[in-house]
């Protein structure tokens, strides 16, 4: 049964695939989908073959899903704590205007 | 006189020199208006240092004629042009065709085909026919003129002529050269 | 080599006896006895140059003409200028023929009796020790390359950019001083960058030609660059430029990115 | 002379390998056989199987890295199975698994990169990582016979002449900016044409519809172009003739009637272009002394720069060499060929920790360990 583990100095978390029912496979990842550019979506992923190469397809998908989305909150929270710390810099330290960007 | 075939081209030259001339007005008002008998290059000797020089326009205005792109009148008048570094006519007409007082005279005749000489060059010019020589026209030479009709850099008007080495000469002459070849380009 | 072209640039030179030397991509270049308008003696044994630049069939005719015509102007121009820096040896111009793409000029080099009878070009002059480790990193050799090097340093100082610095467009004179041929991809130009690329042009090309010593050939024609430079202030901060500006050149060419 | 059958396996009379390549828009699966002894007029490789899938973007449109690997991730299982199928073979009759290991656009590298581990884990077979370049280099010597080209390799990532000497595909000339198929895409974004089946294919449509030559800047340094001041001047020309700036006298006339049509500009474009390649391209084979000249990649398809190339080289009494389509545009059977030379030289597949894809892989990086 394939599982991911994601770990870091500060985190661990393992993400499962037993719990999955039958109903909740699919190929069509929530993260894997195309980009707003394209129209005529012609490369969707093949429907998954009934055994176990399918099996294990799908849930490849949804681990791939599931640290997709760690990995984006992680960074999200990360870009969020920076600007928070630089805002609050700003407030104590006040804007000297020596941006480098 | 020096008959000079340029291979490239069908026509030849006969260049004369001469000295102590006594007739330069009465040439140039014949030239100036348009005489048959006076259908000859007259060149001011004072802006000629070199053979090498004269021929070096008379090549250009030869190849300029014979490809139908003359801008003067006459091969002989585009002659004088070519010996130029300006693309001004009239301006190097003056400096490089005959003075009113000149005492000295380079004369050019471009014959087209050999059977067609039909003058007689003491007929034109009253004065001691010369051999056109090297030395002879260094010596002669004035860099006065010679800076206001190339305007070479560094100035020639600061050197003296008899200070002038071989290697002085053999500089100024390719700088000449590369001056004639590149006019208007 | 093509009988066409040949008879082409006949038929714009006239009775010039035409000996091929070279047909290089662009221009072929021949030699003659033959002065275009001093009178020449029989038996001298001066040869003059003459650089051809055939129309090219492939291209545009407008855009041909233009070409051609650009180029043996700036080459010519470009043979002016250096008339006029003494401390760099180049051939004198003899004649021009724009329209023809025709420069007459005057012929540098010698042939090189040990290696063929080839003409003295800093590519043969060092193949001719390509298989000879020993002979091929001697002190000539160095010498020789810090010349080439201290010359086109002196180019640079003077603004002149020769635009296709390979080994075949440099001669060895017989007095084994360095000289430039070949401006026909030359400009003026006194941005570093410029600098830089003809810099990276010749290190590209020593590394193409001559592979086996390329790092020491390089090393010694920089050193002579360096030197070209001269020692006082000012051009010692140019020449640093350059040398970033080069640098930068190099790590773009091998590191750049293969998308566009 | 190099023997390249230091490593025939016991009882095997041949090599097969399967090649993926996926570094731009295209996915490719490619099987290949050599025979023992050098190639030879009568000893040439068999291609078995060669098939391709094209991400195709919507007009207007780059192709985005993210969609790319989609693509190659979401066909190049079905690509795999179909190139199995029309090869005839065996699973067990396949020797190595090569892929692209660039270079190339990172995303879609790695999917393909992916695909070839999971598939050597499968069927527990060595893998190969190849140069893409080499790839196309190799390929266009065998399919054509060149044996020592100057190669002009040109698309929409690259553009480079090439020559070998000592082992290495040497570098003489390239672009100092973009490559020629980025320019001529980039000039069809511009002109919002359509990008199916390929920008570049339509550029040269409707240069052949084009007769006015409009001068652009033709810059050629040595043996290295630059292209983006040309895009850059030519992407002007075509805004002012769309928004009907008539002060622009390059492209209207007095009366302000348009002097040029799109068709002109895409003419204009490629003869400046090629004229540049072609120059180029000829100064190498002067400089090297060779007869031969070979162009590959996508842009090698244009028949204008086909014929240049034809005539430069028929002056210079030479030969010119270019490939179909099928090889000339990014395909698997490249890779699977220069990865099995590589195969049969060392006789063993890459360590597991370098079967790694990269973005900048120069084509003078590689040893070339099976020619003289």
């Amino acid at each position: 049964m394939p599982s991911a583990t994601y770990s870091s100095p500060s985190d661990t978390q393992t993400f499962q695939t037993s719990h999955l029912q039958k109903s909740q496979l699919t190929t069509q990842g929530k993260t894997s989908g195309p980009s707003e550019f394209v129209k005529v979506d012609r490369d969707q992923p093949s429907e998954p073959a009934d055994n176990y190469y399918g099996d294990l397809r799908c849930k490849l998908t949804y681990l791939q899903d599931e640290l997709n989305t760690l990995l984006t909150d992680k960074m999200q929270a990360e870009k969020k704590s920076k600007d928070m710390e630089e805002a609050e810099k700003k407030l104590l330290d006040g804007d000297d205007g020596d941006d480098d960007e | 006189m020096l008959s000079v075939k340029i291979p490239q081209f069908q026509q030849s030259l006969q260049i004369y020199y001469f000295e102590n001339v006594e007739n330069s007005t009465e040439i140039r008002t014949k030239l100036l208006s348009g005489q048959d008998s006076h259908n000859f290059a007259f060149v001011n000797p004072d802006v000629i240092f070199s053979k090498e020089q004269l021929l070096s326009a008379c090549y250009r205005a030869l190849l300029d004629y014979n490809s139908g792109k003359i801008r003067t009148r006459s091969i002989h008048s585009e002659i004088i042009f070519c010996l130029g570094s300006s693309g001004n006519i009239v301006d190097s007409l003056t400096r490089f065709g005959i003075k009113e007082d000149g005492n000295r005279l380079i004369i050019l005749k471009v014959i087209e085909k050999e059977e067609d000489v039909e003058y007689t060059i003491d007929e034109i010019v009253k004065g001691d026919n010369k051999d056109l020589d090297d030395a002879l026209l260094r010596e002669n030479v004035d860099f006065k003129q010679m800076q206001k009709a190339y305007k070479f850099q560094p100035s020639l008007s600061n050197s003296a002529r008899e200070d002038f080495k071989e290697t002085d000469w053999s500089l100024l002459l390719r700088k000449t050269v590369d001056l004639i070849q590149l006019r208007g380009c | 080599m093509s009988d066409e072209l040949i008879q082409l640039a006949q038929s714009h030179l006239q009775n010039i006896p035409l000996q091929v030397i070279s047909q290089g991509a662009e221009a072929i270049v021949f030699t003659t006895k033959t002065h275009p308008y001093l009178p020449t003696s029989k038996d001298s044994h001066t040869e003059y140059i003459i650089k051809y630049r055939p129309p090219k069939k492939y291209r545009h005719p407008q855009l041909d003409a233009t070409l051609t015509k650009h180029r043996t102007i700036a080459e010519a121009r470009l043979l002016q200028r250096l008339t006029n820096i003494p401390e760099i040896q180049s051939p004198g111009l003899i004649a021009l023929d724009a329209r023809n793409g025709i420069i007459w000029m005057e012929k540098v080099g010698y042939e090189l009796i040990d290696y063929d009878d080839k003409i003295s070009s800093l590519k043969n002059w060092l193949w001719r020790y390509n298989d000879n480790q020993e002979k091929a990193l001697t002190e000539e050799i160095k010498i020789a390359l810090e010349k080439v090097g201290c010359m086109i340093g002196k180019a640079h100082v003077n603004d002149v950019i020769h635009g296709d610095l390979t080994s075949s467009n440099i001669i060895i004179t017989e007095a084994q001083e360095a000289c430039l041929i070949d401006f026909g991809l030359s400009y003026q130009s006194a941005l570093p960058e410029d600098k830089g690329v003809d810099l990276y042009v010749l290190d590209r090309a020593i590394l193409s030609t001559h592979p086996k010593y390329a790092e020491q050939y390089n090393e010694w024609l920089m050193a002579g660059y360096e030197r070209g430079y001269g020692k006082d202030k000012k051009s010692l901060i140019k020449l640093k430029e350059v040398l970033k500006r080069y640098e930068e050149v190099r790590l773009r060419g091998r590191k750049r990115s293969m998308l566009g | 002379m190099v023997h390249l059958d230091l490593h025939l396996k016991e009882g095997k009379t041949s090599y097969v390998a399967i090649g993926l390549e996926g570094s731009a828009n295209k996915l490719g699966v490619g099987i290949i056989r050599h025979f023992p002894g050098p190639f030879s007029t009568t000893n040439r490789a068999e291609v078995l199987s060669n098939i391709r899938d094209t991400y195709i973007t919507p007009p207007g449109e780059g192709f985005l890295p993210r969609d790319t690997a989609r693509h190659h991730r979401n066909w190049v299982v079905r690509l795999i199975k179909q190139s199995i199928i029309e090869s005839g073979l065996k699973i067990s009759e396949i020797d190595c698994i090569c892929f692209t290991k660039g270079p190339g656009m990172g995303a879609p590298l790695q999917s393909v990169v992916i695909a070839a581990r999971t598939l050597a884990q499968l069927w527990d077979l060595p893998l190969i990582g190849v140069n893409h370049c080499i790839g196309h280099i190799e390929m266009g010597r065998e399919i054509t016979g060149a044996d020592n080209p100057v190669v002009l390799y040109v698309s929409g990532g690259n553009t480079q002449i090439i020559a070998y000497s000592e082992q290495r595909y040497r570098i003489f000339g390239e672009t100092l900016d973009i490559a020629i198929g980025n320019c001529l895409d980039r000039f069809a974004r511009t002109l919002k044409i359509p990008n199916e089946p390929s920008p570049g294919y339509n550029i040269e449509q409707l240069a052949k519809k084009g007769s006015k030559y409009i001068e652009l800047p033709y810059t050629v340094k040595g043996m290295d172009m630059s292209m983006s001041g040309i895009l850059a001047h030519i992407d002007n020309l075509a805004y002012d003739l769309f928004n009907n700036k008539k002060h622009n006298k390059t492209i209207f006339n007095d009366d302000g009637t348009p002097k040029v049509t799109v068709e002109d500009l895409c003419f204009s474009l490629q003869e400046t272009l090629f004229a540049m390649l072609v120059e180029i391209t000829e100064r190498a084979m002067a400089h090297v002394g060779t007869q031969q000249v070979l162009i590959v990649g996508g842009v090698g398809c244009n028949e204008r720069l086909q014929r240049m190339m034809e005539t430069m080289v028929l002056d210079r009494r030479g030969f010119i060499f270019a490939t179909d389509e099928r090889f000339c545009i990014d395909n698997g059977i490249m890779i699977a060929h220069a990865g099995l030379l590589e195969y049969r030289m060392s006789g063993k597949g890459f360590d597991y920790s370098d079967t790694v894809c990269t973005q900048k892989f120069r084509t003078d990086e590689v040893l070339i360990k099976w020619r003289d």
